[in-house]
């Protein structure tokens, strides 16, 4: 609750957290199909329909209801975007922080791998994962994964090699707690704030990921919505229709705005140097 | 030795870049014709290419023993004339003394026996083989003279000739075994350089038989998308261009500087279904889905009503009114009825495969057809594949079902006997054959009466949409569009790019 | 160990695990070998043919093998025959490079000339409406996809404007420079844009760090002007993590823009991936992505270089 | 003299938006004559550091502003200048101009990536229009004035070359480079060693002899200002609680505040205030017992050489504690007193060596017995657990379940140490600096150990704090016969809780014994040295000597034995190595 009135109370986290909170409310009401209309239901008659009262944001080519889609697309952009950065993180926190207890062989060969990860460019990772394992959304999922997973090897490995330093783990050594111990309470504790940081901008990266993937064909299929792909249709359509370009655009933008909108929120609130301390 | 060859590598590498980004290609003749198009050849190989993009390249570069003109005439390429043997069993052809190929040499009988061997060469692979199949020897008497000895009677034979799918090759080169990597015709057009999805350089043959060239060359630059495209010709970074969508093509009339040329072709938009997979081998659920679909509103939806709704036969003299066909009018209740009959109440899942754009209205036929579909329960999921896969697909019959578009020809036997007669060379691609399909083809080969041959091919279009090995949807029309400046281009029904040759700019 | 020594140290290293891991990604490709090498012409050829085949590509031998052949034959620049093109793969590579280093150059130049600019001017003026500004913008530059951007600014142009962005055949800068300038201009706006962004936001917070630091306080204890204290002081401090950003976002250019030179029809490193991986020309696929790979590498150890220019603690090895 | 160089007369200021809320100094009032020393004493919070940066208004680019009062400069021309109202430009003559100024941390008060000539030559720049070589000679000169040798090639050096003492001084350099009429010396010794700092010290007072300039000095150290100073001033929250001459100050303190500063808190008094509560008894066991302790870390070597040896950072290090008693092991940084600490908790490996405690658990090769409070109270608690899981660590650490016992303990134990009794139920970020080293004792003391090893454990606090603490930490060795092994840098804290004493100095003790003998009759060079550094009341207007020796490499080859050592008895159990 503190924690939520901190986001509100710092000026750009009360700008992310609405813009985030929002979109996951749409995104929620996307996944279980709570949209005006059946997207994927083609109003024949009404084929690309300006936006009007029936249609808040007009209907596309096979006059479907874009404001329908737009929820859908956002649900599946948010769904590839979390579990992907889900997985990312586990993976990464998991390595980063063996290789920073471990040090010695394991933090080499750990950060040698993440190091040939990072050499290529996010995109081109991910597309040369899709054309291993084909397109689709799951693809997506694992080949976002696998880009961010280095990113959170080195986020996590940093401050664990910090706080390994720090007197507090070497009390708890000069007791006798336990490996697991010390790794879960001292470590992974106060990862959390570093953490959850890097999540709420890697989701921002992930939505940014997926929307080119998609609008490459390389992501979700048809004719399943998603927003990278709402922009590819959109296209050739631009001059007679551009209600399907500025929409899914506009819906893109402020998604991962909101979203690095609240990361840098987070990121002020758990910086020590902005928070007050006696010293 | 690894560092050796490391800085060597690297030494290498940074000169390589220096020279690239110094000594970039010469810039353009301006009396070349500047064009674009979206999709980009995917092979050289005048006898094995089906893909329209690659014909369309080949085209300009390669030319058969005879053409179609406008009015699918068939009129003297290579041959300057032919004559048929009194029982159709013979044909004789009389090349042209003028015609060189682009490294000046003449065109030889030689050169067209050679070429039509290695097309009936089973390993050749070559995609109209079956046209050819009543072949039974060719003989060259003198060089400018060549003489087919058929099986049987075949009157299609001849514009089965007119496919760039028989082009003349030299000689030389199908004994080099170059013919896909060095393109050497006797066309208008030289190919000087082809770097693939991004550009083709052409220049004019000078000694083209067939008269001057009215242009230098032609600059073909691949641009990703038909928005682009659009967007070159607005800005006259480009004389002329290809347009496959509708949607892009609609707005060209908008623009005063721009012409857009719109033809109507033989291609027909189609959706295969695959007889040899369950459940497609119900001719009940085939008809069923027939029944289900509602053509003209693929053709309004996916191609903004720029086309006509047909049924298979789309050349002029055979086709027949579409709204005549069984299950031409969509009739649900019909359609359901067929798919409990057939156990399918259901309904079931598929997979419908399309290339991405290509055709360019490809995956919103398949998004139509699958919300159609789904009225009677069949759900589809689609797997939108690039040209090269797609066709890889198609062509091992890898598909439940597949959008295309399959080009046409000016005469039924010679457009459906690669897919719809038992030795057909397509046959993998449709699965499809029956008694009936086969010997009303063999009846229409041999029939040289016009009258006879259409009522044979009415009734094999009839039995065709019947037995719904297919669901035709309709047949469009084929664009170009192009500044004002450029004049005297000749579109034709096969949506040949042949007409640039005669093309000029003021 | 000194810092340089330890990046020399490990490039070759991870070049080598790039090596590995293209090589082995390439293999994974469902289907065979032959298919993976000739895409989709595998489809036509014989049994007796794909033997053949098998024994020139010397796939019918064992792994390491296989991998020892290619990498001698990547050092020796041959990176395999592209089925697409029919060509060697690093020579279609180079020839699209250019394209991708002039749009990457360009964008970076846009970026420092506006972001750097822009990051220093917010930090000097905090809590201001100007640096507020700044922010605001530089916010939304790195929240927007960059195909996003280059999608609005097309229809922007066009639809306000009546103006039109230059596509068709591409004119590379040394047959007409202002030609291929007209071309490139919108391309590299898009992505300086969310370049700069990311400099300015870099540069402002870096400059707010080094401007509360002690030493900043000694140039002023000094009687160091304002200019003199950012520009002499603030700004060699500073530029430390706006090179870092910059190394890595030009690093990345240099993979190719994928989405901006699909949007603005460049024929570029970029597309080139994309259609390689589209069509599955993999012997294409394997080059470019090791090409790109190394390309990063270097880059980033030219950002190393001028850390060690920039920052005397890492030359003499402080950080080990 | 017809008006004082500096005369600040009710100066406030505040920070932030509510500068009246948050005022940190409140209506102080001083002059200072040309060529006088004056220190302003407190304890942090108290404004000291606040009223210094007002006086050439750097205490604008930190937040701050002065609301009222007036702070007069007679400048060098005559006139004479309100600084709290002066213009920026005005303001930038004077610093560096007529203002110098030198700070607490000299690793961080130059830049990192500019030359330390080019930072000094700065000045000459800025204030003397000096160009280029000019310039550089000009650089070259200010270094020779502070004494630092072989200035020409030391001009291009980048600061991370060069020690804390060097760096002050290539400070005081720049401060000094045109000669100000007024020096402020912020806290210039705070970070630095007690030999380094009584070397600043007399390279200040001899610079003051020669320039005949002002000086500001500020401390929390009463004693350090003992030897230079001619009138302090005391800082209280943001007031001057009182002032006058040095010796007015010292002998007799007027205000309470001032009183407690001169007695509660520690002031080093050469042995007079040593322990004397406990005499060492034959044939006691000890509680702990070290023998040739050795610690060596291997130096890392580059990819072209091997490596070059390691550091010898313990070499060799014995003693014994008895229960009940405290053994300081005292020594300057680096000279490998914490390492030993470290050791005997086993958070460092030693390569060689014997301790032997009562109860070594062989399996975790940890002794319940053995406790360690460590220097930063800040970093030695996890701050995201709160106080009763820190408190339950040792404990689950140790294999026993956490009951309602444990619990008893723990709220019995935070009584003990003076901390409320809710503290259980929150974090440590809601406790200062001293109420959190009382919860690491009382985290120690969990397990009723024999043994505390007690690192720095007050160095971090501020003075009156810290003698607090020292008394409570007295208070618990009589209740519980603790033995301490005390680790610290501080002569006069050491002199407050030792019974004996060991001076470690490059990894070895060169002097052990009883704490009153070693501080009042020092036998060993080093330590002689040490004490001697040592400020202190009694010495007023003291002459440094300035010496320039650094603490020898401790990089040794590899394979190397440093030879045995002898040593020679001064009475009692107080030894010295004997020097070659």
């Amino acid at each position: 609750m503190a924690f939520l009135r901190a986001i509100f109370s710092h000026p750009s986290g009360r700008i992310g957290g609405t813009i985030v909170l929002v979109y996951l409310v749409i995104a929620l009401l996307g996944v279980f199909g709570v949209t005006p209309h059946n997207p994927l239901q083609q109003f024949r008659i009404d084929r690309l329909h300006g936006p009007s009262m029936k249609y808040l944001m007009g209907t596309d080519l096979f006059g479907r209801d874009v404001a329908s889609r737009l929820m859908t697309a956002i649900g599946q952009s948010f769904l590839v975007a979390f579990a992907s950065v889900a997985i990312a993180s586990i993976f990464g926190t998991i390595l980063g922080l063996t290789a920073a207890w471990f040090g010695r062989l394991w933090d080499g060969l750990v950060m040698r791998i993440m190091d040939v990860l990072l050499a290529f460019p996010a995109i081109l990772l991910a597309l040369l994962i899709i054309a291993i394992a084909g397109p689709g959304s799951f693809t997506s999922i694992a080949a976002i994964a696998i880009v961010y997973t280095p990113i959170f090897t080195r986020v996590v490995r940093g401050p664990a090699l910090s706080i390994k330093g720090r007197e507090f783990v070497d009390a708890a050594r000069t007791f006798g707690s336990s490996r697991r111990y010390i790794l879960t309470r001292h470590l992974l504790l106060n990862l959390v704030a570093p953490l959850t940081v890097q999540v709420t901008l890697a989701l921002a990266w992930s939505l940014l990921t997926e929307a080119g993937l998609s609008f490459l064909g390389l992501g979700t299929q048809p004719p399943a919505a998603s927003l990278g792909l709402m922009l590819a249709d959109s296209r050739n359509m631009m001059e007679t229709a551009p209600w399907l370009l500025i929409f899914p655009a506009v819906a893109i933008m402020i998604s991962i705005l909101g979203f690095n909108l609240l990361g840098d929120a987070l990121r002020d609130i758990f910086d020590p140097k902005t928070r007050s301390r006696p010293a | 030795m690894g560092r050796h060859f490391s800085t060597k590598f690297i030494t290498g590498l940074t000169l390589a870049a220096a020279l690239c980004a110094s000594a970039l290609s010469a810039p353009a003749s301006a009396a070349s014709l500047k064009m674009a198009w979206k999709q980009d050849a995917t092979g050289l190989d005048p006898h094995k290419q089906t893909a329209f993009s690659s014909i369309r390249l080949l085209e300009l570069i390669y030319e058969p023993l005879v053409r179609f003109d406008k009015d699918l005439q068939i009129v003297p390429a290579v041959a300057s004339s032919w004559e048929f043997a009194p029982d159709a069993k013979q044909i004789t052809f009389k090349l042209d003394p003028k015609a060189k190929f682009q490294d000046g040499k003449p065109v030889t009988s030689a050169d067209v026996k050679a070429s039509f061997e290695r097309l009936l060469d089973e390993k050749t692979a070559a995609a109209a083989r079956a046209n050819f199949l009543s072949i039974a020897s060719i003989e060259a008497p003198d060089p400018q003279a060549v003489i087919f000895k058929l099986s049987q009677p075949d009157v299609p034979l001849l514009t089965a000739m007119a496919s760039i799918n028989a082009a003349i090759v030299p000689a030389a080169e199908i004994t080099a075994g170059t013919v896909g990597t060095k393109a050497l015709g006797s066309g208008p057009f030289k190919l000087d350089k082809w770097e693939p999805n991004s550009k083709e350089t052409l220049s004019a043959n000078k000694d083209w038989a067939g008269g001057k060239v009215g242009v230098d060359g032609i600059d073909i630059s691949v641009l990703p998308d038909e928005t682009a495209i659009l967007a070159a010709l607005r800005t006259k970074q480009v004389d002329f261009a290809l347009i496959n969508d509708p949607l892009v093509a609609t707005l060209i009339p908008n623009e005063k500087s721009l012409v857009l040329n719109r033809t109507p072709v033989l291609a027909y938009h189609v959706l295969q279904l695959n007889p040899s997979r369950k459940p497609m081998d119900n001719l009940a659920v085939r008809q069923a889905i027939s029944c289900a679909v509602d053509r003209q509103d693929v053709l309004d939806t996916a191609s903004v009503g720029e086309g006509k709704v047909t049924g298979p036969l789309t050349m002029p003299g055979y086709t027949a009114d579409a709204s005549t066909l069984p299950c031409y009018k969509k009739d649900l209740t019909k359609a359901k009825k067929l798919m409990a009959d057939a156990g399918f109440g259901s309904g079931f899942s598929a997979t419908v495969i399309a290339a991405n754009g290509e055709p360019a209205t490809a995956a919103a036929e398949a998004q139509v057809l699958q919300s159609q579909l789904a009225e009677i329960g069949i759900k589809l999921d689609i797997k939108m594949m690039e040209l090269n896969v797609y066709v890889d697909a198609w062509l091992k019959g890898d598909f439940d079902m597949a959008v295309a578009l399959n080009g046409g020809r000016a005469d039924p036997y010679s457009m459906y006997n690669r897919y719809f007669t038992k030795t057909g060379n397509l046959q993998k691609v449709s699965n499809y054959i029956d008694d009936t399909l086969d010997s009303l083809m063999q009846k229409g080969r041999v029939e040289t009466d016009p009258a006879k041959r259409k009522t044979i091919f009415a009734d094999f279009e009839k039995h065709l949409v019947e037995v719904s090995p297919w669901i035709w949807l309709y047949t469009s029309y084929s664009y170009t569009a192009q500044q004002k400046n450029v004049q005297g281009f000749q579109p034709t029904p096969e949506g040949s790019l042949f007409g640039l040759s005669k093309v000029s700019l003021n | 160990m000194t810092y340089l020594a330890k990046r020399l140290l490990t490039f070759p290293l991870v070049m080598l695990g790039v090596s590995i891991l293209v090589f082995v990604a390439i293999r994974m490709v469902p289907g065979d070998a032959i298919t993976a090498m000739l895409g989709t012409e595998a489809g036509l050829l014989t049994p007796a043919q794909r033997q053949a085949l098998a024994a020139y590509f010397g796939i019918d031998q064992p792994i390491l093998v296989q991998y020892g052949h290619w990498l001698l034959g990547v050092f020796k620049g041959d990176l395999g025959i592209s089925v697409i093109h029919g060509k060697p793969v690093l020579g279609i590579i180079l020839e699209r490079f250019p394209l991708t280093l002039e749009l990457a150059l360009l964008s970076m130049m846009i970026a420092i000339l506006v972001g750097l600019p822009a990051g220093i001017f917010a930090a000097t003026r905090t809590e201001k409406l100007s640096d507020l500004g700044v922010r605001i913008i530089a916010m939304i530059g790195q929240s927007t996809p960059n195909f996003v951007t280059g999608l609005l600014l097309i229809y922007a142009l066009s639809a306000g404007f009546g103006i039109l962005p230059t596509m068709g055949e591409f004119t590379p800068l040394t047959v007409d420079p202002l030609k291929n300038l007209g071309q490139m201009i919108l391309p590299a706006i898009t992505l300086g844009f969310a370049f700069a962004a990311s400099v300015a936001r870099i540069s402002r917070s870096a400059m707010l760090d080094v401007l509360s630091e002690d030493y900043v306080r000694t140039a002023r204890s000094r009687g160091a002007p304002k200019r003199w204290v950012i520009w002499r002081h603030a700004l060699p401090n500073a530029l430390i993590p706006v090179v870092t950003i910059s190394g890595v976002e030009f690093g990345y250019l240099l993979g190719g823009a994928v989405l901006v030179e699909q949007i603005f029809a460049l024929p570029g490193l970029g597309r080139l991936v994309l259609e390689a991986i589209l069509q599955r020309d993999y012997a294409l696929v394997q080059g470019c992505v090791l090409f790109i790979a190394f390309n990063f590498m270097v880059v980033n150890l030219l950002v190393d270089l001028a850390y060690v220019a920039l920052d005397p603690r890492i030359r003499l090895g402080e950080g080990s | 003299m017809i008006s004082p160089l500096l005369s600040v007369s009710n100066l406030h200021v505040g920070f932030g938006r509510d500068l009246v809320k948050t005022e940190i100094v409140k209506g102080v009032s001083f002059d200072l004559s040309a060529g006088e020393t004056l220190a302003i004493v407190g304890e942090s919070g108290s404004g000291k550091s606040v009223t210094a940066l007002s006086i050439n208004r750097l205490v604008d680019f930190g937040g701050g502003r002065i609301t009222a009062g007036s702070i007069m400069l007679s400048r060098a021309d005559g006139t004479t200048v309100d600084i709290a109202t002066a213009k920026e430009p005005v303001l930038e003559k004077i610093r560096g101009g007529e203002i110098g100024m030198i700070f607490q941390e000299p690793m961080t008060s130059l830049n990192p990536v500019l030359s330390i000539g080019r930072q000094i030559a700065e000045s000459f720049r800025l204030h003397r229009g000096l160009t280029g070589r000019q310039a550089e000679a000009a650089a070259k000169d200010a270094l020779d004035r502070v004494r630092i040798p072989d200035a020409a090639r030391r001009l291009k050096y980048t600061p991370n070359q060069l020690s804390g003492g060097m760096l002050q001084r290539v400070m005081i350099a720049s401060a000094l480079a045109c000669n100000p009429r007024l020096l402020i010396a912020d806290e210039p010794t705070t970070a630095l060693d007690v030999t380094v700092q009584a070397q600043i010290m007399a390279l200040l007072a001899e610079l003051k002899r020669e320039t005949g300039m002002g000086m500001i000095f500020i401390t929390h150290d009463i004693g350090l200002v003992a030897g230079s100073a001619d009138k302090v001033m005391v800082m209280q929250a943001g007031e001057a609680v009182e002032q006058g001459p040095l010796d007015d100050i010292l002998d007799r303190p007027q205000h309470a505040y001032t009183k407690h500063l001169l007695s509660a808190v520690p002031h080093f008094q050469s042995g007079r205030a040593a322990r004397a509560d406990f005499a060492r008894q034959q044939k006691q066991m000890a509680a702990l017992k070290v023998e040739g302790l050795t610690v060596r870390f291997p130096v890392s070597g580059s990819i072209f050489s091997r490596s070059p040896g390691s550091v010898h950072a313990v070499e060799n290090i014995g003693f014994d504690l008895m229960p009940g008693e405290t053994l300081a092991i005292v020594g300057e940084s680096g000279s490998g007193k914490s390492t030993t600490a470290r050791a005997i908790l086993g958070l460092v490996k030693p390569i060689r060596g014997d301790f032997s405690t009562p109860g070594t658990n062989a399996a975790t090769r940890t002794d319940p017995g053995v406790q360690m409070v460590f220097q930063n109270p800040y970093a030695s608690l996890n701050p995201r657990l709160r106080i009763d899981s820190i408190l339950a660590e040792p404990v689950i650490a140790a294999g026993e379940p956490v009951t309602a016992k444990t619990r008893e303990r723990m709220a019995m134990l935070l009584k003990r140490v003076g901390l409320p009794e809710d503290s259980l139920e929150r974090y440590p970020h809601q406790f200062s600096g001293g109420q959190r080293q009382r919860l690491c004792i009382a985290r120690a003391l969990m397990l009723n150990p024999k043994i505390l090893v007690l690192d720095e454990a007050v160095s971090a606090l501020d003075v009156s704090v810290q003698a607090r603490v020292l008394e409570l930490l007295i208070d618990l060795q009589k209740e519980y016969g603790l033995a301490y092994l005390f680790v610290s840098h501080d002569m006069a804290v050491v002199e407050r809780i030792a019974h004996r004493i060991a001076v470690v100095y490059a990894g070895q003790i060169v002097e052990i014994g009883d704490a009153a003998s070693v501080l009042s009759n020092p036998q060993h060079s080093y330590t002689k040295r040490l004490i001697s550094a040592v400020p202190t009341i009694d010495r007023r207007q003291q002459h440094f000597e300035i010496d320039t020796r650094q603490i020898p490499s401790l990089v040794r080859p590899a394979g190397y034995e440093p030879p045995q050592a002898d040593w020679r008895g001064f009475g009692g159990d107080h030894r010295a190595r004997v020097e070659a």
